[in-house]
């Protein structure tokens, strides 16, 4: 399973803060924003960061493993 | 003694932070700090509460990674980030940065460098709550 | 309510200065402040007291120009400026400048800028008190 | 008179942190500078910075007037 993290604005827009993606081998970080950005378009449409495992990510063809944790993030906005 | 970098519900003492950070060193002459607090005005609007959300673990690890990086890049004796959490009123302390040197240039610099690092890099976001209602803060450059 | 601008024997609270500080408006988001404190160890040497001449009448004044030149300057809230006189010890503190201001740049440009003109403007002059006999510091740029 | 007034560095060099200097009407701050200059070379060297009334004066041709304050002082190291 990949375990998958909504927080703050993002959060409000998913209206849920964690869900699960099945993972298979093989499977890159672009499957799974396409499948959760169809559900999801106008979170999506916020989402600025994407950490894997707590460690921001660039690359959306990076290749997932299982039990991975996925964050979808809004620009911060603390301090 | 405790954490030089922590996410907490709990107020702050500056005083006490600044005392910790003193004891780290007999060398430090300069220590600079950035307090960032909840105003009770934003944008016209009169706010009465700023909720916090938190990417807990990787804004700390985050938090950890910046106060290494300061000390490295400036010179610095030592330094210490605080950031609060759940709900703050307004005139509330929201965030503490100190930076401790031997001169006073590193350290103001320090300061500058990790309160703009920290807006941009740590996953923290707040909500103002108004009584026209709430909405996240969208972050200024 | 102290005065923002001392010069005085005592030491004195960050906490207290701070609080004092945002009592002067409910905009205030950001407080930059700089405390200057006595090494215990200066240029190799160990240092056991340091001690404080001043232009009391003249110094006071100018910190006082200096905080509303500052004010003006850089569009602050408000800012306080304490420097301590009389003697103190290694670790102790001397000088703390606060500027507050609705956001952060202007906070922490307007304390660096106090620190620094205070440095060139005010008549206090320090004297180290070391195991190896005394001396007038000599003002680094 | 003319009240004068050193601290500090300069104080140490003059051993004393008060004087007086008569007035007679059109002195200027030249012939005070040049009056005492002449009993503490030491001090006066490292005078960077002198004071009318306390407000810092940089015309050495500047007249005086009865009981005005000079103060000669080396360069400032507070902070």
């Amino acid at each position: 399973m990949i375990k998958v993290l909504f927080f703050g604005p993002v959060a409000d827009r998913v209206q849920m803060r964690e869900t699960q993606v099945e993972f298979t081998p093989g499977m890159t970080l672009h499957e799974v924003i396409v499948h959760l950005g169809a559900q999801h378009p106008s979170a999506f449409g916020i989402v600025s960061f994407i950490a894997v495992n707590q460690t921001q990510v660039h690359d959306k063809q990076l290749v997932l493993h299982d039990n991975d944790e996925i964050a979808f993030m809004a620009k911060f906005s603390g301090g | 003694m405790s954490d030089p970098v922590r996410l907490q519900e709990a107020d702050f003492s500056q005083d006490e932070e600044i005392r910790a950070l003193q004891a780290s060193s007999k060398r430090m002459g300069g220590i600079a700090t950035f307090l960032g607090c909840a105003r009770d005005f934003s944008e016209g609007r009169e706010v009465s509460e700023i909720s916090f959300d938190a990417y807990g673990i990787m804004a700390l690890s985050e938090m950890n990674t910046l106060r290494s990086e300061a000390i490295e890049k400036f010179g610095l004796l030592d330094a210490r980030i605080v950031h609060r959490i759940g709900t703050v009123k307004g005139g509330d302390n929201i965030v503490f940065i100190a930076a401790g040197a031997e001169h006073r240039a590193p350290a103001l610099e320090a300061c500058r460098w990790m309160i703009d690092e920290l807006k941009q890099r740590v996953p923290i976001w707040k909500k103002e709550i108004t009584p026209q209602g709430d909405s996240w803060v969208t972050p200024h450059p």
